[in-house]
Parts: structure tokens; C-alpha cells; sequence
């Protein structure tokens, strides 16, 4: 008998106007780790989808332990033992955390018809403890860290006593050391005989994690490999279709004055006496753990939110951001972390989305000259390769990296002196960080301050001039990244103590 | 087969209209609002008058008691050159741009019951002259506790104009000696809802411990009132008069929370309104004082001058409704 | 899994902490209101006034608790001054016509009528999509209508109503209006519903996160057309229940009383955008709205200025409890050491 | 990676110039003049439909800046309090003594006023959703008026000013040509300004727009302002119509309101919506209410025809056009307690 519990033959789904899976086939062994790879539009999810039953497929045929079987529903996918944690967490936050465990199969006390309380907190506490987690099952959903909610996700996927567990990116939001944790969880899983589909866009959790890659392009399935059998530039060439030569394409240029510098910044409950500048042609990469404080001190720079006390200057003068615009007219620019959210209108074409921030330029007395603004969207998004046919065309149909690519233009439109990008390589594949990346230098090489917020270690050390990190809300290292080293970076980025605490109260 | 449908309906609707239009002359009456029980007595009293005279009537109102939709009525009725609009307003003064319109397109305008102001009326058909009414009124309270006691008056909206109209007589009337140990605690305002009624009457009540007699000139007052009394067990200590429908009052009078109130027949005075309205079309009467006129069944009439300035036709004296002839007309309106 | 990382923590409680502040900050605030009233006019706080207070709150108490349902899925019911009086209507002239009837059979008719109306709503909402504010307004409309038709505009009064059903609204059990006992019984229910019952919190569930709801397989359709049944039901209920209490059907029974329920959920804490609504906290929001409208006509100020002073209470309990809020933010910013 | 052209052609197509929701309303108009001029001789009258426009376009200076504030994802019903607060104010103030004209000005001056309060109310306390503040100020608005006019009306306003509502320049209403003015005013801002791009902005994402550098608070102000202007305007064509003015005038517009911005198409859930729609919305409920009170339809069959086209029509725009619209959420995905998406915890 074989040991394939789950298989895809030839399925293939459209949508009006695209081909989205393009009769795909996968296997998915009993017990092990398979991951799931390739690019932004290349299947994934849609797979994802058609597996959960949230799609149907026009063609093809799933086999459940050698059996054809119909899913038609996230019902029917749930009672056959799949479960899958989404990439934007699909949770309900006014609920508490037992509840989001077991919405859809609550226990029901059955002399009252009502939910048995008891029970349901004592298994969800149950399923915490063996998830390691440090939160109770009593607690607010939405007040959690993303972290945390993500090991809800997969509490709800063993309440279920799901066979097969499907994680889209779910280290995408995750620290090293978060991500650490769910490893750990993952194999708890697959000791335990579940199955895992691990969908990732970084190699490493690959790599960490995976017996097996499958690699999907254009909407077809391209191979399955062993993962000690198939190199590093291997798989880039399968999953690009071409190779990347150097994802870290640091060139050398000349850094110039200070432009900006920041002097003991603080804000009650956030951050504390925050101190670091930036160069021209500079840059400086800010890490830390999530939760350490790096985004909000970017946020009271940009003007988001108020420091209660401490300087900001901006090429020798002082500069005070109540707002953003301020912020933006003086010559800072911010690409937030979290591109839907923040940066993008997604329901926007590229050209309103690019001038949003510098409407004024693109209107005389108010009066919008629109050709004028569909100019400089084609100029930029040219600059930056957007992939894209018209600059009509909306935000919500480009890929994660190309709507990156969109935020960075909207950055480009005023006369910026330095930008701020808050973990601009988030959720976005290969080949689009690399663009970033390149995008990135071009813009040191011409005379902009950089500041880089990440937690990826690769990058930071990759792609930076100088190092800052912070902890709990301080800035616990600064370095120049030619003495820097992993080790060294992550011992000042954890304390000896209370690390995951910290990370998990500035959430709230 | 859709289509044909929408066509036969059209054009059986627009030969109804055509038909009614051949009949030259149609007379508008136009009340506050619409499933009022009171108004649908009135108008149905003016339809008949109408009708009685080989005459088309138009019965309007809008669905909520606002001048705004009176005005938008009346531009349609100018618009379908009616010969006359009977109004009961909603508003003294704001429809006097709108029937001033009327009248330039050669409209003949008069008001009843709720008068508009006498610029932009013929003449007024008033139930009963408003001081008498206001001072009727106060008898009864003065006469249910020997002259002497605490009395509060329960309206509708504090915008009705001829609830107000009313007040001011009775505040004048209580000035007079007669009155003096007769004390007003307060003018409320139900706003003609019944929960807002109810909550100021027992307001009235909480406040005003001493409180003897509730005069509310309104239905859902009066009614709110008796309620409110019967529900208390006040019956006997506190007394409620005023102006109220014979239908709705019937349970309060024959349990005796409210020993007597008064009203007028709407029917008769919605009559009434359609006979002076077809005078004054006719050319019969222009609406200056001495103006006489028949009024089919009801007998002569003649204008008199008003107290608002202009002039007007009165039914007669309210009728007093009390435990003996309550029976007899509280399934009639 | 290694035990090391596993520290003991109370991170549930801190997380879950200015939870009951709503309710707390709402409750000092009808205190002082209460207080404030009662020096005014001593005859506020007596038992026969309380009474008054509780039978008159009773029905907007059973109408906001079917509201709070509607808010929690994020969506809105303009119809219910409508249904109300169409329920109300049609219950009297059934008695009318049946003299003997019994008035449990009224109660029923009239929740009939409700569920009627409700379930057109629920199936326009969740079958067909329509924006919960344009279905309930059009509904409005049709249902009002409907309402001056049935009755010819003729109102049912008080003498055409048999004693027993007026007692419906009148009489007492154990000494409590039935009015009351009605309330809090629904009360109790729909607290133990919302609570305590699977299909109450998946009423959150699809408030809360609605696109989550249908890859998880919560039936959000079905759930969405039970809430405006159940809001249709309590307002036919409410709707014998009115005209039993005033003796009275008029057309325009309840017109607007929508915005008073909508404004007892609010201020009860509910969230408009849905998701977030607790049984206390609209206790409370109905009880201060009760208290107002019970205590503008006793404390003697002229009743031009009822409205305003009605207004400024309002605006004044919001954003007491904003305040309340954001005080508790900050002093929980610094507890935090950095 | 070769560099690749973008175009910057727009997208034309017939059917997505056709598949728009302002087709359906026009044939929904076409419709009720067929049907009006079916039922009453008197309804296809060029002198009559042109004339009649000021029965209904009073409310309609409403229901311009109110697409503003749906688009914007918010709601105002304080609009008809609004109202009446500047109208009674204005005649109070003539009758003090102040000439018209300055009274005509303190009207619009106090309804911006009104708005921006609410404004202020909507900006400093984000936690509150537009509902609950306008709802607060509704009740507080028409209970000042009340407090100033009490149970009295004023008006005796010079001759003169009745020309706002009832004079015509030629055939042509005078209160037709102010309203084509605004409507023409309010379609630019909309469509055609940086201000309008930043409303649709901030109605489709509130916190993208604010991370843009839009200040947000600022355009919240401008709409309220705005919408306190058109209140002051309504008040003016309204208090000439009636030639007087009291506490109670304008009640329940704010939902007539409401109900023709969206049968216009408008999104209740922000950002998306034209002008054009809610224009043809005023024309359609005033020609249809105009038309069926020539045949003197009774007032509660009208409830029910307008309470059904409303539904139906907005069932033709799922079913028809379900598309490409947004699915619909609650009353507005506004800033609401607790969860104001604007606010960093």
C-alpha cells in the first residue's frame, strides 16, 4: 500500500480571463513536510483553495488515501481532515481564543443545548500547553500578537483532529525566533503522523523544515524534489524560470553627510531615548524582533503617531512631523509594513495609487491634470518594472512584489530626502526581492538615506552599511555591518530574559 | 407579457382619468396626514358634501403631518387646475407662499379646522370659536373640582397651532377672578405619540402630587391621560377633560376618569367645509363678514369676523360627550 | 517540546482587563444622572416612579436586545417602528373581530406578523444582498403602508379591546408588571443565547470576521436571516405588547422609534460596525435611555428644553466613555517598563 | 529583465460604458415619465415638469455633499436638524433687526458651523462611529432650536425672498439653476479635484490614505463644513418656500436623504460611487412622487411604491451588477468604537 494520503490528478481551474492551475498534479506523503514554492501567481493558493473546497476545479481529480473524493465545501474539507491556516489570518477577534479553537465544532453541554464552558476551556488550554503557547484560552483573539493567533490557527487545525495541515506562509509575519517556535510546532505535527503542505517564499524555512519541495510556475506544476537533492540555485532556476545571479547585489557607493539624525527619541509605553542617523547614500538597517519597537519608531518619524520627547533632524534642521504630509513635504518617506493595510488602494489603478501622496504636484489649484499623472505613473513604473500592461491597470491584480514596487513609486513622486521602508520584502517572492533589492541600491547610489526595517538576518547583513538594533523598545547595538555577524545581532536583539514577553505586550 | 400588462393598466387608468376629468370642477381637501381617524371622518364628511352637489372630490394628505408635504400636495393639485383646495394645516403661517400660488391660478383657497393665516385664505371653517372652545374647557375643570385646585394642561406637538391657539385663551381665561384659586402647573407637550403621552402624564403626576385635573385639547393626550389614571387607580382624584374622539374616549368616560369632554361632529364639519367651498367657487360668498351661504342638511350659515384677523363660518358649540350619550356615538367616530 | 520557554503568565487577565470598564463607567455615569434627578425632584427615586420607569423602558428593552443582534452582524433594522405597528394593528383588529380570543393567540399572531416581515428582510439581506439599511428602509416604507391600508385608517380603541387583552400589558405576575417580566425573561434568554448557545456566538462569529465565517463553514446566511427574523419577531412581539399597554392601534404607532432603539444599543456599548455587543451593557444603555425619558418630564425644566438636554446627556455618556477608555490605554502605556 | 512599455491608455469598452449603474437609473426615469404621462393629462407639461422641480429639489441640496460623506464611508442624519437650527436662527435674527441679506448669511454661517462640529466631534473622537456622533448632535441641533423658538414661528421675511423658492428666471425655475450650479460644483470636486481623489481615497482605505500624507482630519472637517453649508442652503430655498420657519421644519429628511444617495449607487461602504446617480435619484422620487399625486394617489400607496423601487431596484444591482461592487458590509465600515482603523492602539 502506498503511503501517499493525499493526491492531485490533473486539476485545472479558471477564472474569467486567466488560467489559474493548469492540470497540476501533487502527492503528499502520510507523516511528512512538503513544501509548497513559487512565485506570487504561480498556483498556490489557488491549489490551497481547491484542496480546502473553497474552489471547485473545472477538471481534474482528488485522491484521499488512494479514493476519489469530492470537496465542496470548507465543510466537507474539514470532515475529511484537512485544515488550513490561511496567510492573513482568518480570525475572529471579538471572540476569545477557545471560541476561535473551536468555532464550527463547539462542545455543546448536553442537558443545557448550551456550550460546555468548562470542557471547551480545559481541552483549548490543553491544546495550548502541548503548543507551548503563553497565553490563555480565555483571552481576547484580537488582542493577541499575529505569533500568537497563528498558533491558534493551528490549535483549531488539531481540535479538528486534521490529518492533513496546510500553512500558507505562515512565517511571513513571524522573527526568527517566532519562527523558530513554529518549526518546532510543525514537527511536533509530523511526529505525530500529520501531514504538512508548507507554503513559503523564504528558502530557509524550506531548507529548516522540509522533507520534500514541489515547485509550481505559471499556473503549472513544474517538479518535486527531495530537498538534499535539489541545490539552491537549482530550485531558484525552477521556481523563476531563470537564475538569479546575486540576490544581495550590494555595489559600493559614496556615502555622504549626515541627512538624517535622531536624538533620544521616546514615547511613553513604546519606545525609549532612540538615537541613530543615516548618511546620504547610506543604508542602515533597523532590526530586532517584532515587537522590539522598530516600526513604531519609523512611525514617529513619518509623523503617524507623536514622540513625547527627543529630536528628529532632517539634513541639519530640526523637523517636527505631526503628520505624515509633513513629514512627506520635508522629504521623508515611508513604506509601511503592511502594504493592503497601509500602502495601497487596492481597488485603485496604478496611477492614482503612484500620486496619492503628491497629489498636489499632479493638480494645478486644486484641478487634477490626469495626463500629467498618468505620465509619471508610466515613468516610474517603468523605472521600477512594474509588472503591468497599462498604468489603468488595478493594484489588486499585480503581485505582492510589483505592488511593492507600486508603494516605492508612490515614494518617488516627491523629493524625497530619505525613505523609510518597513520590511519591504514581506510576503513577496525571489525574484520580486530581488528587483527590491536592486531598487534599493539605485536609490543609495542616488543620494537618498535608506533606512531598512527587517528581521531577516540574510538581508540585513546583505544588503546594509551600518546595523541598528533594538530591544524592548531601545537601541541595544549599533554596528557597521562589516563587523557584523549573526550571532552578534541576535545577542543584542534578545535579553537574557523575558524576550517573548516583551515581543507579545507591544502588540497590544 | 409583462408589456401588455403595464399597457392594459395604463390604459384603463387613463381612461378612469379622462372620465373623471370631463367632470369639470373637483374640489381638494387636504388634512395633515394620513390614517388619522379623525381626518378620515372629516374627509369623508367633505366628500359627501361634495358628491351631494354632483361634484368630484380629491382627498389628500401626506404621510406624516409636516407642512413640507402639504406644499408639494397643494403644487399638485395646482397643477391639475382643481377648482377649490379645502386645507387643514399643518402649519399657520408656511403655506401661504404655496396657496397664495393657488389662488394667482384663479384656485379658490379656504381653511378648516386647523386655520392658515388669513392671507392665504378665503375664509376659515372653524368647529367652534376658539375661545369659546379654550374657555369651555377650563369651566369643565374649574366645575369636576369646585373651583379650586391644581390643573395641567397635556397638548400635542408644542408646533400644532390650534392646540396652541387654544392654550392662550385658556391661560387668558384662568386670569380672570373667577379662576383665582385655580393653579396651572405646567403646559406638557405629548407630541402626539402615545409612549411620549403617556410618560409626561404620569410626569404631571409625579410632580405635581397635588394635581387635580389634566386638560389635554388633543386625542392622544386626552386618551394617554385617561389611560394612564384608570392604570393608577387615580379614578376619582384625578380628573381629565379636554378634546378627545368619542372611540377612543369611550372606556375613560364610562369608567370615569374622565367624567365629560367635548369634540364636534367631523363629519359635519368636513360637510360644512365642502358647502362653503362650493359657495365660494360659485361665487356665492367671497368670504367677507356677512357672507351667507346653505349648507345642505346643516342649514344656513354666515360668515363672522375671527380672532386671528380674518373671517370665518363656526359649526356651533363643541358637544359635550358624557357617560349618558357615549354609547351612542362612540362607534361612530 | 522543550518546558524551558514555558513560563507561567497572566497575560489573559492583562489582555482582558477594561473589559467591564464600559459597563463600570456607564453605571457611575447613571448614577450621578440618577443622583442629579433626584435632587431635583424628590419624587424620582420612589417605588411608583421606578415602576413607571421599568414598564415603560420594558418594550424598548425587548426591541433593543433584537437590534443588539442585528448591530452584531454589522447590519441595521429601520423597519421596526413599522412592524411594530403593523404587528400591533393587525393583533387588535384580530380581537376586534374574535372578542374572546385568547391573548396568548394575539401575542402569537402578532410575532407572526413580525417573523413575516422579518424573514422577507432576512431573505433580502442574506439571499440577495441588499445593504441591511436599504432593505429595512424600503421595508419601512411597504410595511407602514400596508399598515394604513389594513386598518382603512381607522384606529382600534380602547373600548374595541377585550379586558384581557389590555391585561396583557396591564396586569402583574408576582406583583411585577407583565411588561417587566416579559422584558427580563427575554433578558435572560437572549443573554443566555448570545453567551451560552453555539449559534449565538457564531452570530459574533460572522460579525466579527465575516469572510473567516465562510471559509470555516458557518452557515452566515442562515445566521443572517435568523437575526432579522428574530428582530421581526420581537417586534411583533413588541408591537401587541405596545398596543396592548396604550389601548390604542394607530397607523402610525412607534413612528421613528427605530432611532431610540438604535440609540439604546449605542449607548449600551454595541458596536456599529459590528461584531461587539454584551447583554449588560445594553441593559444599561436602555436603562439610562429609559431614565430620560422617564425623568426630562420630572425634573420641571421647560419642555422646550427637553431635547437638547436629552441631546447633551447623550453626546455627554459617549464620550464620558471614550474618556473612561482612553485614560485606561494610557495608565496601561505606563505600567509597561521599558 | 527587459524593460517593458506601459501604457498609459485608459480602458475604454462599450459594455463597461453601459454596464453602469446610472443606465439603470435613467431608464428608471424614462420609466416614471412614461408612466406619469400615461396616468395624468396633466403631467407632460413642459411649463408643469420644469415648475414643479422646486416641490422636491429643496432636500436635494442635501444630498450632494451627503454622496460626499457615504463615500467617505461615514453618515451624517443630523443634516435636517441642521436645517431647521440655521432657519429658525435666521429669521430670529431678522426679526432682531439684522437685513436679510445678513440674516441669509448668519443662516449658512451657522449651518457650517454645525457642521463643523460635527466634524470636530468625528475628529477628535475617532472611537465614535459618524452614526453615533450625528445621531447625538441631531437630537442637540433640533433641541436648540426648539429652545430658541419654542412653540412660535417666524418669518415676515421682505417679499423678496420668496423669489428663491417660488421665482423663475424665464420657464425656468429660479431654484433649478442654483441646484444645476452646485450639482455641476459638487460633480468637479468629486471627480475632477485632488479633494475628490483624496475623499475616495479615504473612503476605500482610511489608513492607506493617512500613511499617504492625506490629512485626513482636515477633509473629515471640509465634508462636515460642506455638508453644514448645503444644510444652510436647504434651509434657505426651504424657509422661502414656507415663507416661515419653526423648530420642526425638515423632519425626517435626513433619511429621504440617504435613501436617494444610494439608490444613486453609492456605496454604503465607502469609496466608490459617482455624482451622477444620486442626481438621478432627486429627479426619479421627485417625478415619481409628482406624478402619482397628479392622479392623487393615496399617500400610504406611495409609501409602498417607493419603499418597492427602492428594493427592487437595489435587487437589480446585485443581481445585474453584482460584479464588480463591492460586497456589501454594515451600515459603513467606519471609524467605530474601538476598532478606528486609523488609530495605532
Amino acid at each position: 500500500m502506498s503511503d501517499i494520503i493525499l493526491e492531485l490528478r490533473e486539476i485545472t481551474k479558471t477564472f474569467p480571463g486567466v488560467r489559474a492551475l493548469d492540470g497540476v498534479g501533487f502527492q503528499l506523503k502520510k507523516g511528512e513536510i512538503h513544501a509548497l514554492m513559487g512565485e506570487n501567481g504561480a498556483g498556490k493558493s489557488t491549489l490551497i483553495k481547491v484542496i480546502t473546497g473553497v474552489y471547485q476545479p473545472d477538471s481534474g481529480q482528488i485522491l484521499l488515501d488512494g479514493k476519489p473524493v469530492s470537496i465542496r465545501g470548507p465543510l466537507d474539507s474539514q470532515r475529511l481532515g484537512i485544515a488550513a491556516i490561511y496567510q492573513h489570518v482568518t480570525c475572529y477577534p471579538d471572540l476569545s481564543v477557545a471560541e476561535n479553537i473551536f468555532i464550527g465544532h463547539e462542545k455543546i453541554n448536553p442537558i443545557t443545548r448550551g456550550i460546555h464552558w468548562k470542557e471547551l476551556h480545559a481541552q483549548a488550554a490543553e491544546l495550548l500547553e502541548s503548543l507551548d503557547a503563553d497565553f490563555d484560552s480565555k483571552a481576547i483573539m484580537g488582542n493577541l500578537s499575529v505569533a500568537q493567533q497563528q498558533i491558534v490557527e493551528i490549535a483549531k487545525a488539531l481540535s479538528a483532529k486534521a490529518r492533513i495541515v496546510i500553512m500558507d506562509e505562515p512565517t511571513a509575519p513571524l522573527t526568527k525566533r517566532e519562527s523558530e517556535d513554529l518549526y518546532r510546532i510543525a514537527e511536533g505535527l509530523r511526529d505525530r503522523g500529520v501531514s504538512i503542505i508548507f507554503i513559503s517564499h523564504r528558502l530557509e524555512d524550506m531548507y529548516r523544515l522540509a522533507s520534500r519541495v514541489t515547485v509550481f510556475r505559471d499556473s503549472r506544476f513544474v517538479g518535486t524534489w527531495a530537498v538534499d537533492k535539489i541545490s539552491r540555485d537549482e530550485l531558484i532556476v525552477a521556481m523563476v524560470g531563470r537564475s538569479i545571479t546575486q540576490l544581495f547585489p550590494k555595489r559600493k557607493v559614496s556615502i555622504g553627510e549626515e541627512v538624517l539624525k535622531v536624538e533620544g527619541l521616546s514615547r511613553t509605553g513604546y519606545f525609549k531615548d532612540v538615537s541613530f542617523s543615516v548618511r546620504k547614500g547610506e543604508i542602515l538597517a533597523m532590526t530586532g524582533l517584532v515587537g522590539a519597537g522598530r516600526t513604531e519608531v519609523c512611525e514617529a518619524i513619518y509623523g503617524i503617531t507623536r514622540a513625547d520627547s527627543g529630536r528628529v533632524f532632517l539634513a541639519g534642521k530640526e523637523l517636527r512631523a505631526a503628520h505624515p504630509s509633513e513629514a512627506l513635504a520635508k522629504g521623508i518617506g515611508y513604506l509601511p509594513e503592511d502594504r493592503l493595510k497601509q500602502g495601497l488602494v487596492l481597488e485603485w489603478a496604478i496611477a492614482a495609487n503612484v500620486t496619492l501622496p503628491s497629489l498636489a504636484q499632479f493638480s494645478s489649484f486644486g484641478w487634477m491634470n490626469r495626463r500629467r499623472e498618468e505620465l509619471k505613473a508610466k515613468e516610474l513604473a517603468e523605472k521600477l518594472q512594474v509588472k503591468a500592461n497599462s498604468v489603468h491597470d488595478l493594484v489588486a491584480t499585480l503581485s505582492g512584489g510589483n505592488q511593492q514596487k507600486v508603494i516605492v513609486a508612490k515614494l518617488l513622486t516627491g523629493d524625497m530626502k530619505v525613505i523609510i521602508l518597513d520590511e519591504p520584502t514581506k510576503g513577496v517572492d525571489v525574484g520580486a526581492k530581488a528587483a527590491i533589492f536592486e531598487i534599493m541600491n539605485e536609490l543609495a547610489a542616488a543620494g537618498y538615506g535608506i533606512v531598512m526595517v527587517s528581521s531577516e538576518m540574510p538581508e540585513v547583513l546583505g544588503m546594509s552599511d551600518r546595523i541598528v538594533v533594538m530591544r524592548e523598545g531601545r537601541v541595544s547595538a549599533t554596528m557597521d555591518t562589516a563587523d557584523a555577524t549573526q550571532e552578534k545581532i541576535l545577542g543584542a536583539a534578545m535579553a537574557a530574559a523575558r524576550t517573548a514577553d516583551a515581543a507579545v505586550t507591544e502588540q497590544a | 407579457m409583462r408589456k401588455s400588462f403595464v399597457k392594459a393598466v395604463m390604459v384603463l387608468v387613463v381612461m378612469t382619468i379622462a372620465a373623471t376629468s370631463l367632470v369639470a370642477q373637483s374640489y381638494a381637501i387636504v388634512f395633515k396626514n394620513t390614517g388619522n381617524p379623525y381626518g378620515e371622518k372629516q374627509m369623508a364628511g367633505f366628500k359627501a358634501g361634495i358628491e351631494e352637489q354632483k361634484l368630484t372630490a380629491i382627498l389628500r394628505a401626506p404621510d406624516a403631518p409636516t407642512a413640507e408635504a402639504q406644499i408639494a400636495i397643494i403644487q399638485q393639485l395646482i397643477a391639475q387646475k382643481v377648482a377649490g383646495i379645502c386645507i387643514v394645516g399643518n402649519d399657520f403661517d408656511a403655506l401661504q407662499p404655496v396657496l397664495q400660488q393657488a389662488m394667482k391660478a384663479n384656485i379658490k383657497v379656504w381653511s378648516l379646522d386647523s386655520s392658515v393665516n388669513p392671507a392665504s385664505r378665503a375664509f376659515h371653517v372653524n368647529q367652534s370659536s376658539t375661545d369659546l372652545i379654550g374657555r369651555t374647557e377650563v369651566q369643565a375643570a374649574y366645575d369636576m373640582i369646585g373651583g379650586k385646585g391644581e390643573i395641567a394642561i397635556l397638548s400635542a406637538t408644542s408646533q400644532a397651532s390650534n392646540q396652541n391657539a387654544w392654550i392662550e385663551v385658556m391661560k387668558q381665561e384662568l386670569k380672570l377672578p373667577k379662576y383665582k384659586d385655580i393653579k396651572l402647573d405646567k403646559v406638557a407637550y405629548g407630541d402626539d405619540l402615545r409612549d411620549k403621552s403617556v410618560s409626561e402624564a404620569q410626569g404631571l403626576l409625579a410632580s405635581f402630587p397635588n394635581l387635580k385635573v389634566i386638560i389635554a385639547p388633543t386625542t392622544v393626550g386626552i386618551a394617554a391621560a385617561g389611560k394612564v389614571i384608570t392604570d393608577k387607580g387615580l379614578i376619582g382624584k384625578v380628573f381629565v377633560t379636554g378634546l378627545g374622539l368619542p372611540s377612543e374616549m369611550a372606556t375613560y368616560i364610562e369608567n370615569g376618569a374622565c367624567p365629560y369632554m367635548f369634540l364636534w361632529n367631523p363629519i359635519d364639519l368636513g360637510y360644512l367645509g365642502a358647502y362653503a367651498g362650493v359657495a365660494l367657487v360659485n361665487g356665492k360668498i367671497t368670504g367677507k363678514v356677512g357672507d351667507k351661504f346653505t349648507a345642505g342638511k346643516l342649514g344656513a350659515y354666515t360668515i363672522t369676523k375671527s380672532g386671528d384677523g380674518g373671517t370665518e363660518v363656526i359649526l356651533g358649540p363643541p358637544f359635550k360627550f358624557d357617560a349618558k350619550n357615549i354609547a351612542d356615538w362612540k362607534s361612530v367616530y | 517540546m522543550s518546558a524551558d520557554t514555558k513560563t507561567p503568565t497572566t497575560r489573559g487577565r492583562i489582555v482582558r482587563s477594561g473589559e467591564g470598564f464600559r459597563e463600570l463607567g456607564l453605571l457611575v455615569f447613571i448614577a450621578i444622572l440618577a443622583a442629579a434627578f433626584q435632587i431635583r425632584n424628590h419624587n424620582f427615586l420612589t417605588i411608583a416612579n421606578i415602576k413607571d420607569l421599568l414598564t415603560n423602558t420594558a418594550i424598548l428593552g425587548i426591541l433593543a436586545v433584537g437590534m443588539m443582534l442585528v448591530l452584531i452582524t454589522g447590519g441595521i433594522d429601520l423597519s421596526i417602528g413599522a412592524t411594530i405597528a403593523l404587528a400591533g394593528m393587525t393583533s387588535a383588529l384580530t380581537g376586534m373581530a374574535l372578542p374572546h380570543i385568547n391573548p396568548l393567540l394575539s401575542i402569537l399572531e402578532g410575532m407572526a406578523v413580525g417573523l413575516a416581515v422579518g424573514s422577507v428582510i432576512g431573505l433580502l439581506v442574506a439571499r440577495f444582498k441588499v445593504l441591511p439599511i436599504i432593505a429595512t428602509l424600503g421595508i419601512m416604507n411597504i410595511v407602514r403602508g400596508v399598515t394604513y391600508i389594513e386598518s382603512k385608517g381607522a384606529w382600534v380603541s380602547s373600548y374595541q379591546m377585550s379586558k384581557a387583552f389590555t391585561d396583557i400589558s396591564t396586569g402583574t405576575t408576582f406583583g411585577v408588571n407583565n411588561l417587566v417580566v416579559i422584558a427580563v425573561f427575554i433578558f435572560i434568554v437572549f443573554w443566555y443565547f448570545v453567551n451560552h448557545t453555539k449559534t449565538g456566538r457564531r452570530i459574533y462569529a460572522i460579525g466579527s470576521n465575516p469572510e473567516a465565517a465562510d471559509i470555516s463553514g458557518i452557515p452566515r446566511r442562515k445566521l443572517l436571516w435568523l437575526v432579522y427574523a428574530i428582530m421581526g419577531v420581537l417586534s411583533g412581539l413588541a408591537g401587541v405588547l405596545w398596543v396592548s399597554k396604550f389601548a390604542s392601534a394607530q397607523g402610525d404607532t412607534a413612528l421613528g422609534y427605530e432611532l431610540n432603539v438604535i440609540a439604546a444599543c449605542v449607548l449600551g456599548g454595541v458596536s456599529i460596525s459590528g461584531g461587539a455587543g454584551k447583554v449588560s451593557g445594553l441593559l444599561l444603555g436602555t436603562i439610562l435611555l429609559g431614565i430620560l425619558n422617564n425623568a426630562l418630564p420630572l425634573i420641571n425644566v421647560s419642555p422646550f428644553w427637553q431635547q437638547f438636554i436629552q441631546g447633551i446627556v447623550i453626546l455627554a455618556a459617549v464620550l464620558t466613555n471614550v474618556a473612561v477608555k482612553r485614560n485606561n490605554q494610557r495608565l496601561a502605556l505606563r505600567k509597561r517598563a521599558i | 529583465m527587459s524593460e517593458r512599455e506601459i501604457s498609459i491608455d485608459r480602458p475604454r469598452s462599450l459594455k463597461r460604458f453601459f454596464f453602469q449603474w446610472e443606465w439603470l437609473l435613467v431608464l428608471i426615469f424614462v420609466a416614471v415619465n412614461i408612466i406619469n404621462s400615461g396616468l395624468s393629462p396633466y403631467y407632460l407639461n413642459f411649463g408643469s415638469l420644469i415648475g414643479s422641480t422646486n416641490s422636491f429639489l429643496d432636500m436635494a441640496f442635501l444630498v450632494l455633499p451627503m454622496t460626499f460623506v457615504i463615500i467617505l464611508g461615514n453618515i451624517d442624519i443630523s443634516v435636517a436638524s441642521t436645517v431647521a437650527l440655521s432657519a429658525v436662527i435666521m429669521a430670529v435674527g431678522f426679526n432682531a433687526g439684522l437685513p436679510m441679506p445678513l440674516a441669509m448669511l448668519l443662516c449658512l454661517v451657522v449651518s457650517t458651523l454645525c457642521g463643523l462640529f460635527n466634524g470636530f466631534l468625528m475628529v477628535k473622537f475617532k472611537e465614535l462611529s459618524a452614526v453615533i456622533v450625528t445621531l447625538s448632535t441631531m437630537i442637540i441641533y433640533r433641541g436648540i432650536a426648539y429652545v430658541i423658538l419654542e412653540d412660535q414661528a417666524a418669518g415676515h421675511f421682505p417679499p423678496w425672498f420668496s423669489f428663491l423658492a417660488w421665482g423663475s428666471i424665464g420657464p425656468v425655475p429660479f431654484i433649478l439653476i442654483v441646484f444645476a450650479v452646485c450639482a455641476l460644483a459638487f460633480g468637479l470636486l468629486l471627480h475632477k479635484t485632488s479633494f475628490g481623489r483624496k475623499v475616495f481615497a479615504m473612503g476605500n482605505n482610511l489608513t492607506a490614505a493617512r500613511y499617504s500624507g492625506i490629512k485626513t482630519d482636515s477633509v473629515i472637517i471640509a465634508v462636515s463644513a460642506l455638508t453644514g453649508l448645503m444644510a444652510g442652503f436647504t434651509a434657505l430655498f426651504l424657509t422661502s418656500r414656507m415663507g416661515s420657519t419653526r423648530p420642526n421644519v425638515a423632519l425626517g429628511y435626513e433619511l429621504s436623504v440617504i435613501a436617494m444617495v444610494v439608490l444613486g449607487g453609492v456605496s454604503t461602504a465607502g469609496g466608490a460611487g459617482r455624482i451622477g446617480g444620486p442626481i438621478l435619484a432627486i429627479f426619479i422620487i421627485g417625478y415619481l412622487n409628482y406624478g402619482l399625486g397628479l392622479v392623487n394617489i393615496k399617500a400610504n400607496v406611495l409609501l409602498i411604491i417607493i419603499g418597492s423601487l427602492l428594493i427592487l431596484s437595489v435587487l437589480v444591482l446585485n443581481l445585474r451588477f453584482g460584479g464588480h461592487r463591492r460586497p456589501a458590509p454594515p451600515i459603513a465600515r467606519m471609524i467605530a468604537a474601538g476598532k478606528a482603523p486609523d488609530e495605532k492602539a
